[in-house]
């Protein structure tokens, strides 16, 4: 059964994917600053996994996402996720141990309207980062389970 | 105080939490570091909870806050505290023992319950996670994270429900559990945002400053009250609580009990700290009473018909939340005029959680070492399995008598506290909680008679692994030492419970907003 | 310490199993005391059914069905409404769920 | 005369009311699941209402205007983690609907009752 869509979706998809997982990584990216963070940037970038299951089938994610690396990305994020709040501890779980130590993201915070500092925020960029990676691999791997288990029932 | 000390409440939870992210990926490592990894996660947890509640008990129950990201008293200009908290007060750490409990049982339980290896790391990941989220439910300070635990013990739940999908029940049980625990618990966050709406905050303490018996008040308590008790299986919204346990693999059905009762601990919460007396108390504790009948009466009933066994000892779990909730709602309904038999009566329900979750807990588990061994369920077809399983036999019937309150076992002590007190607010109150009873020794000696007794219908059962028989050990040898000593426990940890839904209103506020 | 003091009532768990371990060893002297020309596998263990043949133990096994019979038929009325409450469908579950919602939100409105 | 302002939360409550009658009405367990979404939808919508402050911006700083006030973020971060749940729940809901499909060949709630008595 050839389960891919028409030659218009398809050049539409092969188009804006890559675009799509570019915007989430900046949704991810700039999550301690502008709206969005790492769920909103995680399902942004999985929409583009959705994109490419919708318009290519399974077939289309065969050799570029396999379920165990999904699987160990997502339990990577997690853990990150884990370790960055318990990195904190010193002072309390979660504490934000970078913020204002000056080092990657630990610029000192402006108060007030600012133009967007992206060195600042402490551990909160590295976060958005751990749950963007769960999400993104978590929510593909939820289409793919599904898409999987739905072509399942169509061909029985 | 040390750190290990001053971490405890968020240790308890963040434990779990890791063990639940990492097992996945240790379970690649084989099955022998996985099993001991599981073990460590959940030893750990244990000596926490121990750690928290020893020092909560010698420290004079005064409440423990723990801010994450930072430290009390609030940053000052702040009407309400805006930080996430836990607060654990005397009830926190009591409940946080049981899931304690329940966990290392659990994990030693599961150790040698699957009978194929593999995909055990995703049960592993599931049930740390439920774990974590009932440790998550009884120890937070706030009000939304009360619900983000909620319903990560719902989701948790479901998937261990319906974690056996090769099975026809195992779905349909997660299915409807799940639409209904989504239910309510959205209906638990409609509350918390009309109360948010009216208060602008969703600290606990901060909030019960500020409630005053408004009509919102009043809605929210209602989708609180109908949401957490259909959480805790109160009848007539007890109907997916003998799917849930029935379906659940062994194990989980006793954390799911575990689980019920950490709602039941936010019902209580939510009555006694967030609203105390800001409303009639009486109108409410009689609501919780007649749910309460309503619960003992029909679980029992319902247990005595049943020919599955699992379900069987699920409709005798309901009936025994039906205990708890009657002992809470007569303190409750006294809480003005505040007479002795209040205290008694929140006394007895508290110290009937702890007895329950042992017994139902021994029972599930000697049930699944019973279905495991004769790989049947059914009432009808099983029987004398005495014959090889002596040792399961000897404390299914231990759990047996303690749950239907035979002396000189756990539920009796916990059951007589709560006849004599419910008995000075209405006889006919104490009259059907002892019937019921009775007719509950009646159940289980059914199940006993149909599954243990008589010649051998099972040709040959499989014998029961030694962590299995462990794991019950340590619940039956719970059931036995808080039966034979019933005044020690409650005076070092049933008290301070109680005493904490009876008078730990102010101490609990103070705590947070200083003062 | 050890006891309950209920206020009303008191419990030691201590003294009363002594009691019953008392009860226990005194029936296993009056067990110890019995009939010295009782041999077990004899004609004498063998159960008296009016003089019929004693079915095989299988047959004779009362089942977790069988059990109580009496008192669910006696309770035939309540056992079927209750039973037909439990109808497994999860619309009727919700329905019961939201119709619990309502009546303690009517009561807790209209009580002061 | 009602003010504008309290359309939100009637719109809010419309749709729990609308998830409520699917779940209660409806026979299709992928009906009921959206039932359910919508009760969720409605709830987020509650929340998010409560947020809404006249005159009041996001509470970003990047580029934001001066002089002006900003909202309290509790409302949206509540709404957030509540859609973040509500993906899980739905999820795992639509994946049990799978698997129910699959055992007993049909979504009509009414006939998937082997749980009962």
């Amino acid at each position: 059964m050839n389960n891919q869509m028409s030659v218009i979706v398809r050049t539409i998809t092969r188009i804006t994917y890559g675009l799509t997982i570019v915007f989430g990584f900046y949704v991810i990216m700039h999550g301690h600053l502008t709206p969005g963070g790492g769920f909103q940037g995680g399902a942004v970038v999985a929409s583009a996994f959705a994109l490419l299951l919708v318009a290519f089938g399974t077939a289309g994610l065969k050799g570029k996402l396999n379920h165990h690396l999904l699987q160990t990305l997502e339990e990577v994020g997690a853990l990150a996720f884990l370790g960055l709040a318990f990195a904190g501890i010193g002072t309390a779980f979660f504490a934000n141990l970078l913020a204002n130590s000056g080092a990657v993201f630990g610029g000192a915070v402006p108060a007030g309207p600012n133009a967007g500092v992206l060195n600042s925020g402490g551990t909160l960029p590295f976060m958005n980062w751990a749950v963007g990676l769960k999400v993104m691999t978590g929510i593909a791997s939820i289409l793919i389970a599904m898409l999987i288990g739905l072509r399942k029932e169509a061909a029985e | 105080m040390n750190a290990l000390t001053t971490h405890a409440p968020i240790l308890i939870i963040a434990t779990p939490l890791l063990g639940a992210f990492a097992a996945p990926l240790i379970g690649k490592l084989g099955w022998t570091v996985r099993t001991a990894f599981a073990g460590a996660i959940a030893a750990l947890t244990g000596c926490f909870a121990g750690l928290l509640a020893a020092t909560l008990y010698t420290g004079g129950g005064a409440p423990i806050v723990y801010v994450l990201g930072g430290r009390l008293p609030l940053p000052s200009g702040l009407a309400a505290p805006i930080r996430i908290m836990l607060e654990v007060d005397g009830l926190s750490a009591f409940m946080a023992l049981i899931t304690a409990l329940v966990a290392v049982v659990a994990v030693l339980y599961s150790v040698s319950y699957w009978k194929e290896r593999s995909g055990g790391a995703l049960y592993d990941s599931l049930l740390f996670l439920l774990i974590a989220g009932v440790f998550g439910l009884v120890l937070t300070g706030d009000m939304f994270n009360f619900f983000v635990f909620l319903e990560i013990t719902s989701v948790a739940a479901c998937g261990l429900i319906g974690f056996r999908t090769w099975r026809k029940r195992s779905s349909e049980a997660a299915f409807k559990v799940m639409a209904l625990y989504t239910l309510s618990g959205l209906f638990v966050l409609l509350a918390v945002g009309l109360l948010y709406g009216q208060y602008g905050g969703l600290n606990i303490a901060y909030l019960a400053t500020n409630l005053g018996g408004t009509m919102v008040d009043r809605v929210a308590l209602a989708l609180l009250i109908a949401g957490l008790a259909m959480k805790a299986g109160a009848v007539p919204m007890h109907m997916w609580a003998p799917e849930a346990y029935g379906e659940a693999p062994a194990p989980v059905s006793m954390v799911l009990v575990a689980n019920s009762q950490a709602s039941l601990y936010a019902l209580f919460r939510v009555l006694f700290t967030l609203y105390g007396q800001s409303l009639s108390a009486a109108a409410v504790g009689w609501i919780l009473i007649v749910l309460a009948l309503l619960t003992i009466f029909v679980g029992v009933t319902m247990a005595l018909v049943q020919k599955d066994l699992k379900r069987l000892i699920a409709f005798g779990a309901v009936s025994q939340i039906g205990y708890m909730l009657l002992a809470v709602g007569v303190g409750f309904a006294v809480l003005a005029t505040r007479p002795d038999f209040g205290l008694t009566a929140i006394t007895g329900g508290i110290f009937h959680m702890i007895n329950d979750v042992a017994c139902i807990g021994l029972l599930f588990l000697a049930a699944g070492a019973a279905i495991r061994a004769s790989g049947s369920r059914d009432l009808h077809s099983m029987g004398g399995l005495a014959h090889s399983l002596k040792g399961t036999t000897v404390l299914f019937a231990v759990g047996a008598f303690a749950l239907a309150g035979v002396p000189p076992f756990n539920g009796f002590a916990s059951k007589l506290l709560i006849y004599e007190s419910t008995f000075q607010l209405s006889p006919v109150l104490a009259v059907i909680a002892v019937l019921a009873s009775i007719v509950l020794l009646a159940v289980f000696v059914r199940a006993f008679q149909a599954v243990f007794l008589g010649p051998r219908l099972i040709a040959r059962p499989e014998p029961v692994p030694w962590p299995m028989v462990a794991s019950m050990v340590v619940l039956a040898a719970v059931v036995i030492g808080f039966g034979l000593f019933p005044g020690f426990f409650i005076d070092k940890i049933v008290t301070p419970a109680a005493n904490a839904l009876w008078s730990g209103q102010g101490d609990y506020i103070r705590a947070v907003m200083g003062g | 310490m050890n006891g309950i003091d209920t206020g009303f009532g008191v419990w030691n768990p201590i003294a009363w199993t002594l009691l019953f371990a008392g009860a226990l060893v005194i029936a296993w002297v009056f067990r110890v005391l019995g009939r010295s020309d009782y041999k077990r596998g004899s004609e004498q263990t063998k159960a008296f059914l009016s003089g019929n043949e004693e079915p095989e133990p299988e047959k004779l096994h009362v089942r977790g069905d069988h059990l109580y019979w009496g008192l669910v038929d006696g309770l035939a009325g309540y056992y079927r409404r209750i039973r037909a409450v439990h109808t497994g469908v999860l619309s009727d579950y919700v329905a019961w769920f939201v119709g619990v919602l309502g009546v303690v939100l009517i009561i807790l409105a209209l009580v002061r | 005369m009602m003010h504008i302002g309290n359309l939100p939360f009637i719109v809010a409550m419309l749709l729990v009311i609308l998830g409520l009658y699917a779940l209660l009405f409806k026979r299709n367990l992928i009906k009921m699941v959206i039932g359910v979404s919508l009760v969720e939808t409605g709830v987020n919508l509650f929340l998010v209402t409560l947020g809404y402050r006249a005159e009041g911006i996001a509470p970003i700083y990047t580029h934001a205007p001066t002089a002006v006030s900003q909202v309290l973020p509790t409302p949206q971060a509540l709404t957030l983690t509540s859609i973040v749940i509500g993906l899980a729940t739905t999820a795992l809901l639509l994946s049990f609907a799978v698997l129910v499909y699959r055992h007993y060949g049909t979504l009509d709630v009414t006939k998937i009752k082997e749980l009962r008595g």
